[in-house]
């Protein structure tokens, strides 16, 4: 019961951070059938950003977290703007590879900066646990579940409640309508990937300090990512959101009770199964497929 | 577009006219190393890549070997067997190298031995520790490096001090990691203790919380953990989290203690580490002086010191090779696998002397290293109490 | 109406729904063999819907397609058209990026019989096959008059030239039932007036014909028989004439705010 | 002309091993022949069908432990082994290709991705069967029995240059052969318009698994050749920068295609190694992505393609 617990509370964690990686880019997939594989590249920049805000220019942890997510739009923005947008019209799988090519360079430029050696990132928080009867947790882990927590609370209420947001929303409903009704397709497209980038980098920024900084890191983030985007069905807001705890927590179960070493299995297993039963994702209300 | 074509031009045309400078005066004696120089292992790669490199500027120093310089021609495996192979056939058939030193991880040097066989030239192997490199009847394979068994055994005389009843195992995914983890059972199981959980973790695995959930509802009193140093990291702060208690013993030598105590901080405190080479009292390695001098090098040239317990293998390994090239008499791949065999030098880790080890008549050479324990107290590098008193 | 013993195909009790909506409420009617059908209602009325239950593209909530007697209720859209029944579409559908002689191959599928096996190992039978394809294609290529634009690529042909490509395609899967959706919208009068001579000489080789079309004239000038729908239901039923006069027909059309003008 | 061409560059690749002396730079002909042949494999599926499959370095790697599992732990004639590399796979992809019956565009990619990533975890943690992440050593090179003559061991590089050149050619033609046939015009409807290609009697379902199953099947094979080749198989096979190097082939080539994914092929095996020698291994691949990226930027239709429309151009 104990153990039991304990697993819960670490696939909650876990899970509140994938739902975060996945919301970026099942929002690029959604509105701008974009299927990114850098996007883990952000989530890298992301963590590196706050490194070196800390480091370079020591500046608080509470303050090197919103540079980084800035730093992560930027470039996000930057990306939408000169890569992807000469790209509209092309096959999807065209502009795939495009996004593999900037992974396979993002990639390297931060071996190249960097160098391979993996960089921990201090925190203000103290290492010793929180005890909370059977089951305990530090500190960071609290401040990064809450803030991520309230991220995808935002981007929510960003989406559902504001009028980018209903734009976005209108975008993602029919992109030739939107634009008929005065929607600037190209303004959302850099926004929306932007948007992608920074959270992405938000999620780098909270689970550097957590784990580990290395240039290959990012590519452990776009694959919990993917995961998640197809557990709540491509394109899907509220699926990716919870998509992320039930991967978080069925891997941490699958590792706990099944075996450690197909640990990562679970979510390979869980999309094969999803696509199967229900193409749409776990969480979408069932449609008339036109 | 053309602006494209031609800056490309440009860098193509600089980086030729760049390469000949490397080509030195003379006809220097090559060697080549192949090392995991990109991707997750890279660290580790590049460290003992600056090994060499001292090695390498020791040798010439002294006048070099057969009164040639010795030229290191380095190649990096991507740490990718796939890669590991066609390095090692670019280094013997371009190159011509007369001997090889890789190739780190065991899977990579799996893959790069049949290159060896097939054009016969010898590689001295310095990090991987899968028993099978050495089993295979591979005659052009030496290792100075201890496999899992050995270092096991090395631990052997420790274990009463230790005073394991239980112990649980959480190993990397890999052949290194498994071969760990069967190894340091076997041991456990011979001298009575018992062995409980064991778990593995993916090589890029970063969250390790249900591994040890799932160990800490055991009743073990020791966790042996193999993986490399970031992993290690990882491990030691979530089981802090967790309130794991356990002695925690780490093998493989790569863990690197000094990087654990500037990463994981209090949760390094009070866990043994096996080493190969013990950089915080040099003195007491085998032959304290040459390790004190390669350790004051190592810092003169700005390397992190946590670099230290995988670099030494650079050195030793290229001192290896070159004491063969000499040995032999010339740089011929069939005759330095010869003089291999009558390699006696001390190197930072110790004596280096190949014993046959594999099937009869088609063996390959196994050094035994010299294994030791340190443990982290006080936020230091400490002997254990136990082995100060031996 | 008892359906002919013969009937090239019958419609008995057919009914779809869409989650609450019914898109087709228990419809029964029967095309008889070597005839010219039109089924005509104004929009939604669900005259596409019947192609697709027809056609095998949508299952049916109830009742039974039959084809020459043999029940095809729910057979997958590629057997339905391995019995002879082939649909065109009422967006323009052919396959753009092949040429007019490409499309037209493409449609003589099911006059082909090599498989993997013949591909790798019977060469001869291949290449002798290949032949008699390209010549029926080219056959069916004259016969819709796309004679000059064979080497053309689809997506290049004007708009009228698609529909005729799109009704070659159809006609290479040699039809013996042929459903038309709208074949003349959004033609000109001269190039309607050529499908019309065209659906005609369709007829004449013994294919059935049986389509949707808004144009009425079209519809009078060379339908045997006219069905007509209305909210999903047969309102009429009979030759050209007899269903132009009959009140519910016109009422349905003005209804619906269109005229019946022929 | 063409016909001029095409002899002369065969007779280049058949002498090859007589003017190439460098076994280095043989062996990246090698390594292009065989990812020719998975190339080809992918553009079946991703050319000609449409569909994108991420996970084809599962068929590479299950093709490459069937004939590694059958010849090191069985013993059995590496012909058997080649000919189990092929089946099994082809096997897979025909489960593949059934299960992904309704998946189209992106979730079919996902489907293959999430399969490639079940098989490479239980190839790492099968021990029994796979000897996990250790790899099966020892996988015996092919040799060439000819009744009445000595066994021909295909051991050196220039014997097994044939082997694969005679596999890429075989590949190439059977590829040639399928598309230009009602097969091949099946599959290609079925990417223009599926909805019409099933009205006029194409069987959809049918025509895809069996694009799937011989696209899977020739990867196996390719995996096959590979593991003789470097007689050495690990879980790494199953990489997924496997498949995407098979994916840049075919695209920056040219998908739909035939000479298009063994131009690219070709250039993407010896591009890294070109620049393997030209620049510090800290700037290859980063050459290697923004190269990747340009090819997509001033020819997103692909090498062979773009090169095509210019020829005839002028």
């Amino acid at each position: 019961m104990e153990q039991l617990l304990q697993h819960l509370l670490n696939g909650l964690l876990l899970g509140a951070t994938y739902s975060l990686l996945g919301i970026g880019l099942t929002l690029v997939f959604g509105l701008m059938n974009v299927v990114n594989f850098a996007h883990g590249e952000f989530y890298t920049l992301g963590a590196y950003a706050v490194f070196a805000a800390l480091v370079g220019a020591s500046v608080s942890f509470f303050v090197a977290i919103p540079l980084a997510i800035a730093v992560g739009a930027a470039l996000g923005a930057l990306c939408e703007r000169v890569l992807l947008r000469p790209l509209r019209d092309e096959s999807i799988d065209t502009v795939m590879l495009v996004m593999i090519g900037l992974w396979i360079a993002m990639q390297n430029a931060e071996l190249l900066g960097w160098g391979g050696v993996a960089k921990s990132v201090g925190t203000p928080f103290s290492t010793q646990p929180v005890v909370l009867g059977h089951v305990s947790v530090s500190p960071l882990r609290i401040f990064v579940f809450v803030v991520s927590a309230a991220f995808i609370v935002g981007a929510h209420l960003l989406l559902a409640r504001t009028k980018l947001g209903r734009a976005m929303r209108a975008t993602f409903q029919d992109r030739e309508t939107a634009a008929l009704m005065g929607v600037s397709i190209e303004r959302i497209h850099t926004i929306t990937f932007a948007f992608g980038a920074g959270l992405a980098a938000a999620a780098g920024a909270l689970l550097g300090p957590v784990f580990l900084l290395y240039p290959s890191m990012g590519d452990l983030a776009s694959l919990k990512a993917f995961s998640v985007v197809i557990l709540g069905g491509l394109g899907n807001f509220a699926g990716a959101a919870l998509g992320g705890i039930v991967l978080g927590v069925a891997e941490e179960l699958g590792a706990g009770y099944v075996s450690s070493g197909y640990r990562d299995a679970v979510g390979f297993v869980i999309i094969v199964a999803v696509l199967l039963l229900r193409p749409s994702g776990l969480f979408a209300r069932a449609e008339r497929v036109g | 577009m053309n602006r494209v074509i031609t800056s490309m031009a440009l860098l193509v045309l600089g980086l030729v006219t760049a390469l000949p400078a490397l080509a030195q005066t003379g006809e220097p004696i090559k060697i080549g190393v192949i090392q995991p120089l990109s991707g997750p292992v890279a660290a580790s790669g590049n460290y003992v890549r600056m090994g060499t490199e001292i090695a390498r500027d020791w040798i010439n120093a002294r006048g070099g070997v057969l009164g040639r310089q010795v030229q290191l021609l380095i190649e990096d495996n991507k740490s990718d067997p796939k890669e590991a192979a066609t390095a090692a056939e670019k280094l013997i058939v371009r190159d011509k190298v007369p001997v090889i030193m890789g190739a780190w991880g065991s899977s990579m040097t799996l893959a790069a031995m049949p290159k060896l066989e097939e054009y016969g030239v010898p590689m001295v192997v310095e990090t991987s520790s899968a028993a099978s490199i050495t089993k295979r009847g591979n005659p052009w394979v030496f290792r100075i490096s201890p496999p899992s068994e050995m270092e096991a055994l090395g631990l052997e005389k420790y274990l009463k001090d230790f005073g394991i009843k239980q112990a649980d195992f959480l190993a990397v995914n890999t052949d290194w990691g498994r071969g760990a983890a069967t190894a340091f059972g076997d041991l456990l199981k011979r001298s009575g203790a018992a062995v409980g959980a064991t778990e593995f973790m993916d090589q890029a695995a970063t969250d390790m919380n249900a591994q040890i959930t799932k160990i800490k509802a055991g009743t073990s009193d020791t966790l042996f953990l193999t993986t490399g140093v970031e992993q290690i990291t990882l491990v030691l702060k979530q089981a802090q989290e967790q309130r794991l208690a356990r002695k925690v013993i780490t093998t493989g030598g790569s863990s690197s203690p000094s990087q654990l105590i500037k990463q994981a901080g209090p949760a390094a405190e009070g866990t043994y580490h096996i080493l190969f080479f013990t950089p915080w009292f040099p003195e007491a390695m085998p032959d304290g002086k040459l390790a004190k001098t390669f350790v004051d090098e190592w810092n003169k040239r700005g390397h992190p010191f946590e670099g230290l317990t995988e670099g030494f293998r650079g050195h030793d390994g290229i001192m290896t090779a070159a004491d063969a090239i000499k040995l032999a008499g010339k740089p011929d791949p069939k005759a330095v696998r010869d003089a291999l065999w009558k390699v006696n030098i001390m190197g930072v880790n110790g004596p280096i002397r190949f014993e046959k080890d594999g099937p009869a008549g088609k063996e390959s050479g196994q050094s035994k290293p010299s294994i030791f324990i340190v443990q982290i107290r006080d936020g230091k590098i400490a002997l254990p109490t136990f082995a100060a008193k031996k | 109406m008892a359906a002919p013993v013969t009937a090239m195909l019958e419609v008995r009790e057919v009914a779809v729904r869409f989650g609450g909506v019914s898109a087709l409420g228990g419809v029964s009617f029967a095309v008889a063999p070597g005839t010219v059908t039109s089924l005509i209602g104004p929009n939604g009325a669900g005259k596409t819907t019947a192609f697709n239950v027809i056609t095998g593209f949508q299952r049916p909530s109830a009742g039974r397609v039959s084809h020459e007697g043999v029940a095809i209720t729910g057979w997958r859209p590629h057997r339905i058209a391995e019995r002879g029944v082939v649909r065109t579409f009422q967006k323009t559908s052919v396959f753009p990026g092949l040429t007019v002689m490409d499309n037209v191959l493409t449609g003589l599928h099911l006059r082909g019989r090599v498989g993997v096996a013949a591909v790798l190992l019977a060469r001869r039978r291949v290449r002798d096959e290949e032949q008699r394809l390209r010549q029926e294609a080219e056959r069916v290529i004259e016969f819709v008059g796309l004679g000059r634009r064979r080497d053309e690529l689809a997506s290049v042909l004007s708009y009228g030239d698609q529909r005729l490509l799109e009704l070659a395609v159809a006609l290479g899967a040699q039809p013996r039932l042929l459903l038309l959706d709208e074949p003349a919208s959004g033609m000109t009068a001269s190039e309607k007036l050529a499908v019309a001579a065209l659906i005609q000489r369709i007829r004449q080789q013994g294919v059935t014909v049986f389509l949707v079309e808004h144009d009425m004239r079209l519809v009078m000038q060379i339908s045997d028989c006219v069905l007509v729908l209305n909210y999903g239901r047969l309102i009429a039923n009979g030759s050209a004439d007899e269903v132009q006069r009959n009140p519910d027909v016109i009422r349905a059309y003005l209804g619906a705010g269109a005229r019946v003008d022929a | 002309m063409r016909r001029l061409g095409l002899g002369a560059l065969l007779a280049v690749c058949a002498t090859a091993p007589l003017w190439v002396w460098n076994p280095y730079h043989l062996h990246t002909l090698i390594m292009a022949g065989i990812f020719a042949v998975l190339a080809l494999s992918l553009n079946l599926l991703l050319g000609y069908t449409g569909q994108l499959s991420l996970g084809h370095a599962a068929f590479f790697g299950i093709g490459a432990y069937a004939t590694g599992l059958l010849t090191v732990k069985l013993e059995w004639s590496p012909w058997i082994g080649l000919l189990a590399a092929t089946a099994l796979p082809a096997l897979a992809g025909w489960v593949i290709g059934r299960l992904a019956l309704k998946l189209r565009g992106a979730y079919f990619v996902l489907l293959t991705i999430s399969f490639a990533g079940v098989i490479s975890l239980v190839s790492v943690n099968w021990m029994d069967l796979t000897n996990g992440p250790l790899g099966l050593p020892g996988v015996p090179p092919v040799e060439l029995a000819v009744p009445g003559l000595p066994a021909l061991s295909l051991r050196t590089k220039g014997a097994y240059y044939y082997l694969v050149l005679a596999t890429v050619v075989a590949s190439y033609l059977f590829c040639l052969a399928l598309i230009r046939s009602r097969i091949g015009r099946a599959l290609v409807a079925l990417r223009e318009n599926e909805t019409l290609a099933v009205s006029v009697g194409i069987d959809g379902t049918h025509y895809l698994v069996l694009a799937a199953v011989i696209s899977a099947g020739m990867a196996g094979l390719g995996g096959g050749l590979y593991a003789h080749y470097t007689r050495f198989v690990s879980p790494e096979v199953f990489l997924f920068s496997y498949t995407v190097t098979m994916v840049i082939m075919v695209v920056a080539g040219g998908k739909g295609t035939l000479t298009g994914p063994i131009v690219g092929a070709v250039i993407f095996t010896v591009l890294p190694e070109a620049l393997r020698e030209l620049t510090s291994w800290q700037w290859q691949m980063l050459l290697y992505g923004i190269l990747l990226i340009a090819v997509l930027f001033f020819m997103p239709r692909g090498i062979v393609p773009t090169l095509e429309a210019r020829w005839r151009r002028p």
